[in-house]
């Protein structure tokens, strides 16, 4: 029983991995710039078609995934720039309800884009060379692959966390929390700056579809599944707080995958029962400051 | 002040689709009544998000307690339609009363989430409840005959719709309306005038609720069946999207979102392969070329013109 | 150095700056005087890039800056400290001024702490928890991080203690020895009298006196009629 | 008239390892206008915030006429009879100045509760009465958000007003203001002072107000109290002098 | 003289927008094929499509207007099953005929039948006691995973109640019911191993299979164990090589086993105009509207009370055989189709051998049984 736990948090990590990289754009986004992305989930879904057409571009090449991995999350961080850029700079001043909308019908435009290029069929991401196997944890078997997304979420997670508190890119981000136009008049360019930002939290979505590609299907569907997840994640962890998002992300998927042993029928509802118990217990979130 | 200036113009709107049956065929009649359904839908939600600041993503989860209210005492219980009609605002505003005792205590976009998790608990269970919902599959309407064609349930979804919306007037213009409209401003400020913040906002919240559920009462016999897919946050973010396309800081903003919202998705779901791109594509020219919504847009453009604007319409992120 | 020409600006329909002239020379404190509502405030926003100049225009070492952004007004060399204290809440102390500090400014952090040393007691404190005084000394200090060529103040004693009242003024008084070209609105007539190279009047949006700082001193009963209007 | 109307006890608040009042005793007199000054940071704001129930005091006993009010929310405390004004300005931005009275009002006469009666009509005489005692009558129908710092200020103090507590606690309330408004704002003081009775308790900057208005006087330090009595006891006080008055500059007598 | 409109409402937009697209081709062929030999009635045949995304009250909107705006003579009918249930309301209510060639739910022909209703679909009943009849004997230990909603639970119900005749013995030793449109698959994977079954028996379909197939292999899944599912083609063509062999298949119409010359003809059409492999829908749309036009031709007219008249009494010889709908529940008589996967050379996806072809009589409901599921509610 207790390996049996153990292997299911330990599951239970990879995929809070995944999570957690699209949650950490999000809640960067969403701190920073108090954009409620909506399209974070076609980020994340586009990073994971990308990384289909990458590697079937050069399928047989054992770098492929690979290739995959560096390209799909730029381009797709390039796509998040241009509708910072274009777009949501344009009603910076308004109500942020406008900018939910706004990204709502990125979303949906960006659906049916995907299904225009890549069409209506579900598609699959082989998983890379080496890692298609299992490894032997506790005398049980694990995916080997699952390894990557939790090391690279991991990674993600320390050069976050550095950036934000050691740089002066960081300190100027969270400046703008607090006051972007402050910020601007002493001589900051608030602008380009919420365009990297943006940028660079569409970068982390697009990782994560790249890392969940070949874990499971992709399909049309994918976009909003995994936005509303993240929206959870972020908001259990505290708003704008990357180590909040991080313990959220973890605390779902283990919390998820272990709960399924005990209580099978709540795991459908598990992500929203946490939000709601953290919330009422917490207000503003595991790691989120009080008003 | 003369009350019956400011609702002149929705009393004439009001006359004007009375008439539509003598002009309009069966079809185009049921969208008109799908129409008003979602305008009451989405004022009930503008009534939280306008007037009280409280951005809620979960207010299907009233709308579709107010529907299956209706299927289950029809079809569980035996009772008269009218029987689930009237319980249907009960039912869906004292649900809303118990789960926004727990949802006011967060606020802002914590609030928000709130609202969509206790939704998406309440949807679980209504799809995991075979026995008493039908779970995925719905559960039945019995309709009596009357309600069937489409001109009497149209005038019944008028008559309903229009006094609810009066109510609503009143009470946006009620003190406590006001006292709400203080909230959303300056919520601290508001609690030092003595003003019990968090009371007030559930208050607000269970009668947003109980409108939204006479909404899902009314849209329960149009197809005959309640759907647990009403209580989906996706359903929840129709409320959103039209009453901010509409114009939240005008109160029959929601309906001229909804005619946008009902009336085109309807036409080009029939005519386009890929709807969601053109209706995205919709929204967005609103967002970016209409701030403050359509009836919002109508309203500074008045302003522009020399026409008063109302105070206190401005809607603040909370 | 900083001129503005028939300057008009606008919130929404409210139309608050008339026909705005001034300017202000290289080297020289330039105090502008006005009660309530006069548009000190506004005027000093407009100059900064703020609030868009609706008519008229700014220069600053003879290049037009209006309609420029404020991040790039800044960096031509314009500071400003806001009225309302637009700390950066979440920052540490120490974190705000790094924000505002840009190379080749005059201003270390170890002057800075030396003027304000209240400031290194809590330099590691979120500024968001410092009291109201704390907090307006240091977006002064912020500003001054960057080395601005002209310094835009507001109100700058507001709130705070008549020690800090007298810290600020002597931090003032040394920059203008130190050949700071300084722009400060204030209400406190004293304060302002005491600095300035020259006085400039406003009243409802209009520039209603203009003198230099001797004259203004000599007839000072003027100046407060003209002030209590 | 020298009855304790307001008695704080030992009042200790800490933050996250901070000590930003660290045991404070404070009695306000019934009927008195009660000055609470000290240095940036001293602590007053914290203070009138632990009275007014925005933040719960760590430790500490408050009464008021005996019944406590520790652990209130600020709704609570107010319906007792203490009513707050805000360091930083804190009004309706959205609401004309009328509303902003009346909305004062009505929460004060408890018809907030009323949700299908017409709003418009209720309270109107009273409002115009409130805005008249502020000089805000011509305003009436401006957006407060759109009013100058000063407007605001009177506003907010006229807000604060409206549920005409039994003490009134005022954090810099002339802060920003030009001398003729605050002569007219320590005008206003003195004369509710006067005529209602109400008690005061405020912080200020400004010395001439505060040695002018108040007939007692409560420095803080450090979250501590420094010195407490009559004006010009305090004033004269050599510790007050060094810490928060500066030099000899304003401690001359008028 | 008027086209004779048929209505389709279906979900392109959704999970199930694969299923709509093939199902729209399907049923467009079958109308180009009419219409190149005549027509029916001598009439031409228009196809109205409409998108309900996957919403029931958008779908009663568009099958209310099809029916009374656009006066459709019959409709065909939808992809998901709640927005067939409405549509089949609606087609109560206005007295049209509608033929449903993709939603199974056994209610549409049990507790919610009414006359004007007809399905060419093997419903979830029949298909989970086609799967207990096709694997059931052979093995002990089942365990069970299926998408928590009610058509997965319901075909573990009827399964379970096959098996106990079939082979008593056999129990279900695990059960796990992750929600639709799930990632990850690895939890309910680990504790469905943990109980050592020996066949891990799947109602799991779509994005659903794919990710759980995908995630199961490191597992051992597929060594240790026998894993049965439901196959569309859609999931075997995206899962490609992933899909390891010697899977036990359940499927509607498979085109590598329907070897009648109609039926290969069928293939090679599609393939030539769609330029992609014809699925279970696009066979069923076709089969579906070749009925209704069967039907009026029969009747002679497009009035609906003659159509059901007519189509009770069609022998259609379809592309998986001869069709015919009982008076009882307008079920067609339908089969279910399980095989096993192997490769193959002339797809790059799997293909099934060994197809067994479970006949509707031998898994369909019993009068008796229709009339206690129609008293039951
Ligand atoms: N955001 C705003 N929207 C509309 N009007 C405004 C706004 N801010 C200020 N005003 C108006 O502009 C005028 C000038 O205001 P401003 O703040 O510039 O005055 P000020 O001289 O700085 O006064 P104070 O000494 O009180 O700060 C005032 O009449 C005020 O009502
Ligand atoms: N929420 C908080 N968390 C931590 N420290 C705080 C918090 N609020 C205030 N402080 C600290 O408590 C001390 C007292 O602050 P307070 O605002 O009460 O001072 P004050 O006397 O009102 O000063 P001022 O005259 O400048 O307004 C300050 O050092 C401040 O940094
Ligand atoms: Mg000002
Ligand atoms: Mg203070």
């Amino acid at each position: 029983m207790v390996d049996d736990i153990a292997v299911q948090a330990l599951s239970g990590a990879g995929s809070g991995m995944v999570l957690f990289l699209v949650a950490s754009g999000l809640t960067l986004i969403f701190g920073t710039l108090r954009v409620a992305n909506f399209a974070h989930g076609s980020f994340y879904m586009l990073g994971a078609y990308l990384a289909f057409s990458v590697t079937r571009l050069f399928s047989g090449q054992p770098f492929g995934f690979w290739l995959a991995l560096l390209l799909a999350p730029l381009a797709v961080a390039l796509l998040g720039a241009a509708i910072q850029r274009y777009l949501l700079r344009r009603i910076a001043g308004r109500p942020h309800q406008y900018q939910l909308i706004l990204t709502y019908a990125v979303t949906l435009i960006l659906a049916d884009t995907v299904k225009l290029v890549w069409g209506r069929d579900n598609h699959t991401v082989p998983r890379p060379e080496g890692l298609g196997g299992a490894i032997d944890v506790f005398g049980a078997p694990f995916p080997a692959y699952y390894l990557l997304p939790v090391g690279v979420g991991l990674a993600a997670a320390a050069a976050l966390g550095l950036l934000l508190a050691r740089t002066r890119f960081g300190k100027v981000v969270r400046a703008s929390v607090a006051d972007g136009e402050m910020l601007g008049a002493l001589g900051v360019d608030v602008p380009r700056l919420n365009v990297r930002v943006f940028a660079l939290g569409a970068w982390l979505a697009g990782l994560g579809g790249v890392l969940a590609a070949p874990i499971g299907s992709i399909s049309p569907g994918m976009d909003s599944a995994i936005v509303i997840e993240s929206f959870a994640v972020v908001i259990i962890g505290g708003v704008g707080s990357v180590a909040g998002a991080l313990l959220g992300a973890l605390f779902t998927g283990i919390a998820k995958s272990i709960g399924i042993l005990f209580a099978p029928k709540l795991a459908i509802a598990f992500v929203f029962l946490a939000l709601c118990v953290v919330l009422v217990v917490r207000p503003q979130g595991l790691l989120g400051r009080s008003a | 002040m003369n009350a019956a200036r400011p609702l002149a113009w929705p009393l004439a709107m009001l006359a004007a689709t009375a008439c539509l049956p003598l002009v309009l065929g069966e079809s185009r009649l049921f969208l008109t009544i799908d129409f008003l359904v979602m305008v009451l839908l989405a004022m009930s939600f503008n009534l939280l998000l306008g007037q009280g600041g409280l951005l809620s993503f979960g207010h299907a989860t009233w709308y579709g307690l107010g529907a299956y209210a209706v299927a289950i005492a029809t079809t569980r219980l035996g009772w008269p339609i009218w029987c689930g009609m009237l319980a249907a605002p009960v039912v869906a505003g004292l649900g809303a009363w118990l789960v926004g005792w727990f949802c006011v205590r967060a606020v802002g976009m914590y609030f928000a989430m709130l609202t969509l998790a206790f939704g998406q608990l309440l949807y679980t269970l209504v799809l995991g409840w075979y026995g008493f919902t039908g779970g995925d599959d719905g559960l039945p309407v019995r309709v009596p005959d009357w309600m069937l064609p489409a001109t009497p349930y149209f005038y019944f979804c008028l008559g309903v719709v229009a006094v609810c919306l009066f109510l609503m007037w009143r009470i946006a213009r009620s003190p406590f309306g006001m006292a709400l409209g203080a909230i959303r401003e300056n919520r601290q400020r508001a609690a030092c005038l003595g003003l019990n913040v968090r009371a007030l906002e559930l208050r607000l919240f269970a009668i947003a609720g109980a409108f939204a559920g006479v909404a899902g009462a009314l849209r329960a016999p149009l197809q005959q069946m309640a759907f647990p897919s009403l209580l989906h946050w996706s359903q929840s973010a129709e409320p959103v999207l039209i009453a901010l396309a509409g114009g939240t800081g005008v109160f029959f903003g929601p309906v001229a979102g909804a005619a946008l919202f009902v009336f085109t998705n309807f036409a080009i779901t029939s005519h386009f392969e890929y709807p969601l791109m053109v209706f995205g594509t919709l929204v967005l020219a609103i967002v970016l070329f209409l701030p403050g919504g359509i009836l919002g847009a109508l309203a500074t453009w008045r302003v522009r013109r020399g026409v008063k604007s109302t105070p206190g319409s401005r809607v603040k992120w909370p | 150095m900083l001129s503005c020409h028939d300057l008009n600006a606008r919130y929404g329909v409210a139309h608050v700056l008339f026909d705005v002239s001034l300017e202000l020379r290289a080297g020289r404190v330039l105090s502008l005087l006005g009660r309530n509502g006069a548009g000190k405030s506004t005027l000093l926003k407009t100059l900064m890039g703020l609030l868009p100049a609706h008519s008229g225009t700014v220069a600053f070492e003879g290049r037009r800056i209006d309609g420029l952004p404020p991040w790039h007004v800044a960096r031509l060399g314009l500071g400003y400290v806001p009225e309302e204290r637009r700390i950066f809440v979440d920052l540490s102390v120490q974190d705000n001024i790094e924000v505002g500090e840009r190379a080749g400014s005059p201003w270390t952090r170890e002057r800075l702490y030396g003027i304000f040393p209240a400031l290194r007691e809590f330099r590691k404190r979120p500024a968001g928890l410092l009291s109201g005084g704390q907090q307006q000394m240091l977006t002064v200090a912020r500003t001054l991080a960057g080395g601005p060529a002209v310094l835009l103040i507001d109100e700058p004693t507001e709130g705070l203690a008549p020690v800090m009242v007298q810290t600020l003024e002597s931090v003032m008084a040394q920059l203008k020895r130190e050949g700071q070209t300084m722009l400060v609105a204030a209400q406190d007539l004293r304060f302002a009298l005491s600095i300035a190279d020259d006085i400039c009047v406003m009243n409802l949006g209009r520039v209603v006196h203009a003198c230099s700082g001797d004259d203004a001193r000599a007839d000072a009963a003027r100046l407060r009629q003209l002030f209590t209007l | 008239m020298n009855e304790t109307l307001l008695s704080a006890r030992g009042i200790v608040k800490r933050f996250a390892g901070f000590c930003a009042l660290d045991g404070v005793d404070l009695d306000v007199t019934q009927g008195a206008i009660h000055g609470l000054i000290g240095p940036n940071g001293a602590g007053k704001s914290t203070f009138i915030n632990v009275l007014a129930g925005q933040l719960r005091p760590s430790e500490g006993q408050i009464r008021l006429r005996g019944d406590s009010l520790v652990g209130l929310a600020p709704h609570e405390v107010v319906r007792r009879g203490v009513a707050r004004s805000f360091q930083i300005t804190s009004i309706f931005p959205g609401y004309t100045v009328y509303q902003n009275v009346q909305i004062a009002l009505m929460a004060h006469a408890g018809h907030c509760g009323h949700w299908l009666r017409p709003a418009a009509p209720t309270l109107r005489e009273e409002t115009e009465r409130l805005l008249e005692t502020s000089n805000l009558l011509p305003d009436r129908a401006r957006v407060a958000g759109e009013l100058a710092a000063g407007d605001r200020k009177r506003l907010e103090f006229a807000i604060s007003l409206a549920s005409q507590p039994a003490l009134l606690l005022l954090d810099e309330p002339t802060a920003g203001m030009s001398p003729s408004e605050r002569a007219m704002v320590t005008e206003t003081i003195l004369r509710l002072n006067r005529e209602l009775g109400m008690t005061v308790l405020f912080t200020e900057h400004d010395i001439e107000m505060v040695f002018g208005t108040a007939q007692r006087v409560t420095v803080l330090h450090q979250g501590r109290k420094l010195a407490e009595g009559a004006p010009r006891a305090v004033r004269s006080d050599a510790r007050v002098q060094e810490v928060y008055l500066g030099g000899e500059a304003h401690a001359e007598l008028p | 003289q008027q086209p004779i409109k048929v209505g389709l409402t279906t979900d392109s937009t959704g999970v199930a927008a694969a299923f709509a697209r093939s199902q729209i081709n399907g049923v467009q062929m079958a109308i180009d094929e009419l219409n190149k030999s005549g027509g029916v009635l001598n009439r031409k045949v228009e196809l109205i499509t409409r998108d309900s995304q996957l919403k029931p009250d958008l779908g009663t909107s568009h099958t209310r207007d099809l029916i009374t705006g656009e006066k459709v003579d019959v409709l065909i009918g939808p992809a998901g099953s709640a927005v067939g249930i409405t549509v089949s309301a609606m087609a109560r209510q206005y007295r049209k005929v509608v033929m449903m060639t993709i939603p199974n739910s056994p209610r549409i022909t049990t507790e919610q039948f009414h006359s004007y209703v007809f399905s060419i679909v093997p419903s979830g009943l029949m298909e989970a006691r086609a799967m207990a009849e096709a694997v059931g004997p052979r093995f002990k230990r089942i365990a069970f995973i299926g998408g928590d909603y009610e058509a997965a639970h319901q075909n573990l119900k009827f399964f379970r109640d096959r098996l106990a005749k079939v082979h008593p013995e056999a129990q279900i030793v695990a059960q796990a019911w992750p929600k639709l449109g799930e990632q990850d698959y690895s939890s309910y994977i680990t504790r469905l191993m943990s109980a050592k079954p020996d066949l891990v028996y799947s109602y799991l379909w779509g994005a659903d299979l794919v990710g759980f197939v995908k995630q199961a292999k490191p597992y051992g899944v597929f060594d240790k164990s026998t894993f049965a599912s439901l196959t569309y083609l859609d999931d075997i063509k995206a899962l490609g090589a992933d899909l390891p062999e010697g899977v036990i298949g359940q499927m509607r119409a498979p085109f590598f086993a329907l070897t009648s010359d109609k039926a290969r003809k069928f293939t090679a059409d599609y393939r030539a105009r769609f330029n992609d492999w014809p699925t279970d829908w696009a066979f069923m749309g076709y089969e579906g509207m070749q009925l209704l036009a069967a039907g009026i031709q029969a009747a002679g007219s497009t009035e609906s009370d003659a159509i059901v008249k007519a189509l009770e009494q069609v022998r259609y010889e379809g592309l998986r055989g001869t069709i015919s709908l009982r008076a009882l529940d307008h079920l067609g008589n339908v089969p279910s189709f399980i095989g096993t996967t192997v490769a193959d050379k002339e797809t790059p996806f799997r293909q099934m051998k060994a197809v067994q072809r479970i006949p509707a009589e031998a898994i369909w409901p019993s009068a008796d049984e229709v009339a206690r599921l129609r008293e039951a509610k």
